[in-house]
């Protein structure tokens, strides 16, 4: 039974994933991608990986999926033109694919040892658990993934946000205390000769 | 002693810092670096007269240790021994003439206080490279030396394709200093120091040391250490074929011309295969190597210089010539005559340079000899000293050049190594050859009609004293200096701690020197006299009575004419066989060997390998964003599929 | 319950698909970025295979960094991208080729 | 955690909460008090650089469950790498203000990078490494971007964050794989772990391939070298010099951590790969800037056939080789970022001195920084007596020394083929007619900083032995 929920996500996980590259809607895709994400969240719930999956489908699909269709829509791309070329760079992409994918799979299936899952008893909640270790042995890393989200967001405004002087509005002290001189220049102009 | 040293060697330096950092005027310029060089010349003969008159001792010392890696320790410091101390007086002589001569020749250049400062800094990487201690000064004079001279090639240097021009030359050097790391890299592997005494000290125990470049191939460490080194020599000596450069190098000013491609830096390989005698006496296949590449050299490139046009292009080519009898001598274990003769021809070619340039002043910077003629009644000092280099050149008897070219050639006569009559021919026929060409230059200059246009000739005078004056005191010692010191170069003991001949390679036998009457009367029976005579007929016939001849007699005596010329049938021969035949393969050779194959070829095709390779990598360089991944995937894929798959 | 290798050929297969989508894409930015996702998810997915079947919690932990640096990531990538197309009013990848050779 | 694991720290914390304290003060400062944004970093580097060299550890330490080590490698780097930041500021400053672009984002990012390094060098977990390097990138990506208006910056930080972040994939797969196969995160514990694996030793050579694959992106060593050119041309000059100089010791440092380390175990295999890396790096860079027009890309070039040199000293997988490549780090550093200082200093509003034909006669208009340029192309050229010379000598002595001529030879026929291309900017200075005639406007800071750091580069090839001796006792040997 869980060989089969097993393949029925894995199935769907991958099959998400496939569209996720070939679609040529960027609003398509980015749905893709959260499918292929809730299907890896199902998987790792059978891994017992609970509060990762939760966090995953939280934090992914519920921030960062949003931020990229929200980009998506701003940016109002032109979708015809997406595919162009698609099925000239197939082959290779296939290709250089599954050269890596059997590359990858001649050592997963014949030189790895052969492990048996460490059983954990059933109470032990897996939020606990890593909380835990994350406020204690890996305080430090925390402390440095804090400092990256900082970093992230100075970068974010920085490179984004447009200050005000750019904008253009009126200040009425300045607009009061304007003299003739300041805005007119009369300018003598010889008269032009008749041709 | 050892300030001494270390002014010879800074002076110039100093000179040259002041000349080209400082922004100085003109004439502080050449009074600096004319009185530094000076200075270094003056401590110089003081130096030599202290070692070899006065009974000094060998200075050799460590002056400043650079850096210590393990076991092998970086230093500077000098060895002053008679073969330095001779290179010292030569270099800083020559170079002292040459700078006065610049202040005449550069006088309208704009670059003339950076001029100075590069000769001058020229002076001082060759006095690192000759007094040296160790390998790696000598490395450092060595790239610093060329690093100069392709700085100075350009300065005058007409850049269309500067990059491929430049590529070209570039290239051709970088094999030279290719081999000569390598060779210094194994000498560091297997005596684990840099240090001359200390090699030359362990050389018996490496005498029968093998090595395995391609595995189950024994070579023996000698021999590749020597062929490594002399391949150094052959780039910055201009030996075939690695001496394509030197003639394109004539592009630069005629002092350089003269300080750098004829007087000093192109004899550094030559001294450094005499400085390493003691290595090279252990490999008699190098030594064959280095005759063998000598002898080509020197007849091949005397060819050449029978089809050129352009005056300095001859002297260039003599110039490869002389460079290749100098070789031989050393591959005949001849190395102080082969030190003679770099020592005589230094003063006398680079008399000649300097005359040629003279000559190019007089013709408003026209480079080509059929343009001129004539010359003699309006530049009689040129002409005298011309005319000294030439016969100096071609072995005169009693001249400087005739002592050190016929001990070369006695030397490869009697040497029994493989390679030694094919070069003992090459180097005999060389003699015709260089009489030959040379007085083909000197006729088509100096003598026979003025072909220049009326501008010119209404202009034509000898230039001031700053140009003759250095020619006088060139042709002094070209006249001299060979009869001067053959006893003590070959015959005595000059040599005797500095190089190092096996007893049974040794030539040179006091016993059978007869004093220098004695030695010129013993090679007037001998060939190369009369093929240098013959050169010279020959030359006279072609270029100074069949032209003017043919041209007078035709007009009134047709007739009789046709009977001199049948006649002197045997003019006729001589002149198909000899010259015409010398001349086609001259022509043969530098426009089928030298032009197509060597420089077209090897050297050109390279530079082209190297340029074309680098375009077609840029091209995948595409910019492309998935372009780039796509190689980052490729190189995932290949590292997976040999590291873990293989 | 599939095994160890199971979960890492699904890794696996992931990250090809990945690879092929970054070089598939040769018109639109957005896509190549979650791609870059997909590619994390297929590590994630390493690691939590692992973590379940030696019983170690390091590589929870490991994954939980991943997807805040990768949240991070995302942000910064989408905040450049905003930026590239106010100055050339593109997303194209095909466009990005001013500096080549 | 103790206060003696805090005192281990001490340089991280300060680093951070200055960084942190500078980004409020200048979001509160006026653009005319911009000034102090900058004064304020360099008085932080110069804090944590006294920090680091008061708390110069004599031996290796763990601290925070051996997720942080203090050793002296890793304290020489890091003075190196804070000392060779705060040098990019104070050539960075004038330029930023030329292009109206002086922002105090420019220095909070950059102490953040810093910080980033920092961590990264004195990482002994995967997980820190990984964190370490993504705060640098992250960092790095956004720096290049933010010149907003240009074209190429934007251009050059969109290519840069892709590959950075497949990079990072890849890099995080192979750590999976090795996690997976061993257990553990510790590079003490991997160590331990790998020598009991032998049986699994191909899965474990799969985990390192990615491992090495996502360190030589780092690099830029070939074939995953694309990146460089692209982003060193098109970031704005004063963060081409940031990239290309302090990151590279950073990246030495990961290269230590993980390969030797962590799979010291596995140095036969990871050998085999770096020299692959090492001869297709020097042969790429060194061939392709030859036909270069440009000089930050042509800087670019020789910057990925330095790091074929680099990698030269780390593949003889002893100590004296790794000291030998840490020399050569650290005086790459120092030439490159005295090579991009003479592009800032020659640069002007309105006018970037990225051409080669730029330096045309610039022997002309200003001898002296003819003269300090000529030193730095003569020592990447590697001639004696320049730093560049002893930094290739050392690599290439510890090759021969284990018994690896071939390749030494190889290095050797490279560096000379590489040559040219200084060479020919050496030509372009001292032979050629300026184009360019408008005088040269430098600042007195900039025109002190270019050439001390010019003539540390001669001095120190002058005494080598001072630099080889930090280097050398990092490594504890002497």
């Amino acid at each position: 039974m869980i060989k089969f929920t097993f393949y029925f996500f894995s199935i769907i996980l991958i099959f998400a994933a496939m569209r996720l590259i070939t679609v040529r809607n960027p609003v398509h895709a980015a749905l893709f991608l959260v499918l292929s994400f809730f299907s890896s969240a199902s998987i790792w719930l059978l891994l017992h990986a609970e509060f990762l999956a939760i966090a995953l489908i939280l934090v992914y699909v519920g921030a960062v999926m949003v931020l990229f269709l929200f980009v998506v829509m701003m940016l109002d791309i032109n979708v015809t033109m997406i595919r162009d070329g698609f099925a000239r760079y197939m082959p290779v992409a296939t290709l250089v694919g599954v050269v890596i994918l059997v590359e990858m799979g001649l050592v997963i299936f014949s030189h790895l040892p052969e492990v048996q899952p460490v059983v954990m008893a059933a109470d032990v909640s897996n939020t606990k658990m890593l909380g835990q270790v994350l406020y204690t042995i890996y305080v430090y890393p925390f402390e440095i993934a804090a400092v990256i989200l900082l970093v992230a967001m100075v970068a974010a405004i920085a490179l984004t946000h447009i200050p005000r002087t750019r904008m253009k509005y009126q200040t009425p002290s300045h607009q009061v205390n304007v003299r003739r001189q300041d805005r007119v220049r009369l300018v003598k102009m010889p008269t032009e000769p008749k041709d | 002693m050892q300030n001494i040293y270390l002014t010879i060697v800074f002076a110039p330096l100093v000179g040259a810092v002041i000349a080209g950092l400082f922004g100085v005027g003109r004439r502080v310029a050449h009074t600096v670096t004319i009185a530094g060089v000076g200075i270094s010349f003056a401590l110089s003969a003081y130096a030599f007269y202290k070692l070899v008159f006065a009974g000094g001792e060998v200075f050799n010392e460590t002056l400043y240790t650079w850096a210590v890696a393990g076991n092998v320790k970086l230093e500077v410091g000098f060895l002053v021994d008679s073969l330095t101390a001779l290179m010292m007086v030569v270099v800083t002589f020559v170079s002292w003439m040459v700078h006065f001569y610049t202040i005449g020749y550069m006088r309208d250049d704009p670059g003339y206080q950076r001029f100075f400062s590069y000769i001058s800094l020229f002076t001082f990487s060759m006095l690192m490279l000759v007094m040296s201690n160790n390998f790696l000064q000598l490395f450092f004079g060595w790239e610093a030396v060329g690093l100069v001279s392709y700085l100075l090639i350009g300065f005058w240097f007409t850049r269309e394709t500067a990059i491929y021009a430049n590529l070209k030359a570039f290239l051709v050097n970088r094999v030279g200093d290719f081999g000569f790391l390598l060779g210094i890299a194994a000498i560091l592997m297997f005596f684990d120091s840099l240090n001359y005494t200390e090699v030359f000290a362990q050389v018996d125990v490496h005498k029968d040391t093998t090595m395995q470049i391609i595995s189950g191939y024994d070579w023996s460490v000698m021999t590749v250490i020597c062929i490594l080194l002399f391949i150094g020599a052959m780039g910055k000596s201009a030996q075939v074929p690695l001496h394509v450069w030197l003639p394109d190098s004539m592009e630069g000013p005629t002092p350089i011309s003269a300080l750098i491609h004829a007087a000093t830096m192109v004899t550094a390989g030559i001294f450094m295969v005499a400085r390493m005698s003691p290595l090279f006496e252990l490999s008699e296949v190098a030594l064959s190597f280095v005759l063998v590449i000598g002898a080509i050299t020197a007849l091949f490139m005397g060819f050449l210089g029978l089809v050129q046009n352009d005056i300095k292009r001859v002297v260039a080519y003599s110039t490869l010539s002389q460079l290749g009898y100098m070789t031989v001598a050393l591959g005949a274990s001849a190395y102080a005559a082969g030190i003679f003769h770099l020592m005589t021809h230094a003063f006398f070619k680079a008399l000649l340079f300097l005359g040629a340039g003279s000559v190019i002043i007089a013709m408003h910077h026209e480079q080509d000899m059929r343009k001129m003629g004539g010359l003699w009644k309006y530049m009689p000092i040129t002409y005298i000293t011309a005319l000294i280099g030439s016969l100096a050149l071609i072995g005169f008897p009693g001249f400087a050049g005739f002592f050190s070219k016929d001990a070369i050639i006695e030397a490869v006569h009697h040497a029994d190594r493989a390679g030694a009559t094919f070069a003992y021919y090459a180097v005999l026929f060389g003699v015709f050859i260089t009489a030959l060409y040379s007085f083909r230059m000197f006729f088509l200059v100096f003598h026979g009609k003025e072909r220049m246009d009326e501008h010119t000739r209404s202009h034509l005078h000898e230039p001031s004293a700053v140009v003759t004056w250095p020619l006088i005191m060139l042709a002094i010692p070209s006249v001299f200096i060979g009869g001067l010191t053959i006893e003590a170069l070959l015959y005595g003991e000059y040599f005797q701690n500095a190089i190092f001949v096996t007893p049974e390679h040794n030539f040179f036998n006091p016993a059978d020197y007869h004093g220098v009457w004695g030695f010129v009367v013993h090679a007037l029976g001998q060939p190369p006299v009369w093929l240098a005579g013959a050169g010279f007929g020959t030359a006279y016939y072609l270029y100074m009575s069949n032209t003017e001849l043919p041209g007078r007699i035709k007009d009134k005596l047709e007739w009789l004419h046709g009977i001199l010329v049948d006649k002197y049938g045997f003019d006729r021969f001589n002149e198909w066989f000899f010259a015409g035949g010398s001349r086609g393969i001259g022509s043969f050779l530098w426009q089928q060997g030298d032009a197509k194959i060597i420089d077209g070829g090897l050297v050109n095709g390279s530079a082209k390998t190297v340029n074309w390779f680098s375009g077609v990598i840029r091209h995948m360089q595409t910019g492309l964003l998935y372009h780039y991944a796509f190689s980052m995937i490729l190189g995932l894929a290949l590292l997976l599929g040999i590291f873990v798959l293989w | 319950m599939p095994t160890l290798n199971e979960f890492l050929m699904l890794g696996a297969i992931l990250f090809c698909l990945s690879i092929a989508g970054i070089f598939l894409n040769r018109k639109n930015l957005i896509i190549l970025l979650m791609c870059i996702e997909l590619m994390l998810l297929a590590v994630n997915m390493n690691f939590i295979a692992f973590s379940y079947f030696s019983g170690d919690i390091a590589g929870q932990v490991f994954v939980f960094f991943i997807l805040t640096v990768a949240a991070a990531e995302a942000a910064i990538g989408l905040a450049i991208l905003v930026v590239l197309f106010r100055n050339r009013a593109t997303i194209n990848v095909d466009d990005l080729d001013s500096m080549k050779g | 955690m103790t206060l003696i694991e805090l005192n281990m720290l001490m340089p991280e914390i300060i680093l951070l909460s200055m960084a942190s304290l500078i980004l409020i003060i200048d979001a509160f400062l006026p653009d005319d008090l911009r000034d102090l944004t900058y004064q304020l970093s360099q008085g932080t580097l110069i804090g944590v650089g006294l920090v680091i060299f008061s708390t110069y550890p004599q031996q290796t330490e763990l601290a925070l469950h051996g997720m942080f080590v203090t050793d002296p490698m890793g304290a020489t780097l890091k003075l190196f790498i804070v000392g060779i930041v705060f040098f990019t500021f104070l050539y960075s400053r004038s330029y930023l203000k030329e292009r109206n672009f002086f922002k105090g984002e420019y220095f909070t990012l950059g102490l953040f990078a810093t910080l980033g390094m920092l961590i990264m060098v004195s990482a002994h977990n995967m997980l820190v490494i990984y964190l370490g390097l993504e705060l640098l990138s992250l960092s790095l990506y956004a720096m290049v971007a933010m010149h907003r208006d240009s074209q190429s910056a934007t251009e050059a930080a969109m290519k840069y964050f892709v590959l950075g972040a497949i990079a990072s994939g890849i890099l995080l797969y192979g750590m999976s794989m090795l996690y997976g196969m061993t257990g553990t995160l510790d590079l003490n514990e991997l160590s331990q772990s790998l020598s009991t694996l032998d049986e699994y030793h191909t899965a474990l050579v799969f985990g390192l391939v990615f491992i090495v694959v996502g360190l030589a992106f780092k690099l830029g060593a070939v074939p995953f070298h694309m990146w460089v050119p692209d982003v060193y041309q098109g970031s704005p000059t004063s963060v081409t010099l940031f990239i290309s100089s302090a990151p590279k010791l950073a990246a030495f440092a990961m290269v230590m951590r993980l390969l030797v380390d962590g799979m010291g175990h596995l140095h036969s295999d990871w050998q085999d790969m770096l020299i692959l890396l090492s001869i297709l790096s020097m042969a790429i860079g060194n061939i392709v800037a030859i036909s270069q027009t440009n000089i930050k890309r042509m800087l670019a070039y020789s910057t990925i056939s330095h790091v074929g040199f680099l990698l030269l000293g780390i593949l003889t997988a002893d100590k004296a080789g790794y000291a030998a490549s840490m020399f050569y780090v650290v005086s790459y550093a120092l030439m490159t970022l005295g090579g991009f200082g003479m592009i800032l200093l020659l640069s002007r509003a309105g006018f970037e001195a990225e051409n080669i034909s730029d330096y045309k006669g610039l022997n002309e208009r200003n001898s002296w920084f003819a003269f300090i340029m000529l030193i730095l192309m003569l020592s990447m050229m590697g001639v004696p007596p320049m730093l560049g010379f002893w930094a290739k000598f050392s690599v290439v002595m510890q090759l021969i020394n284990s018994g690896m001529l071939w390749l030494a030879i190889v290095a050797v026929l490279f560096a000379v083929i590489g040559a040219f291309y200084y060479l020919r900017i050496i030509w372009m200075m001292y032979f050629e007619k300026p184009e360019e005639t408008a005088p040269i406007e430098d600042t007195m800071d900039m025109r002190v900083a270019v050439s001390a750091n010019g003539l540390l580069v001669l001095g120190l090839g002058l005494m080598p032995h001072t630099l080889m001796t930090i280097c050398l006792s990092a490594f504890s040997l002497v």
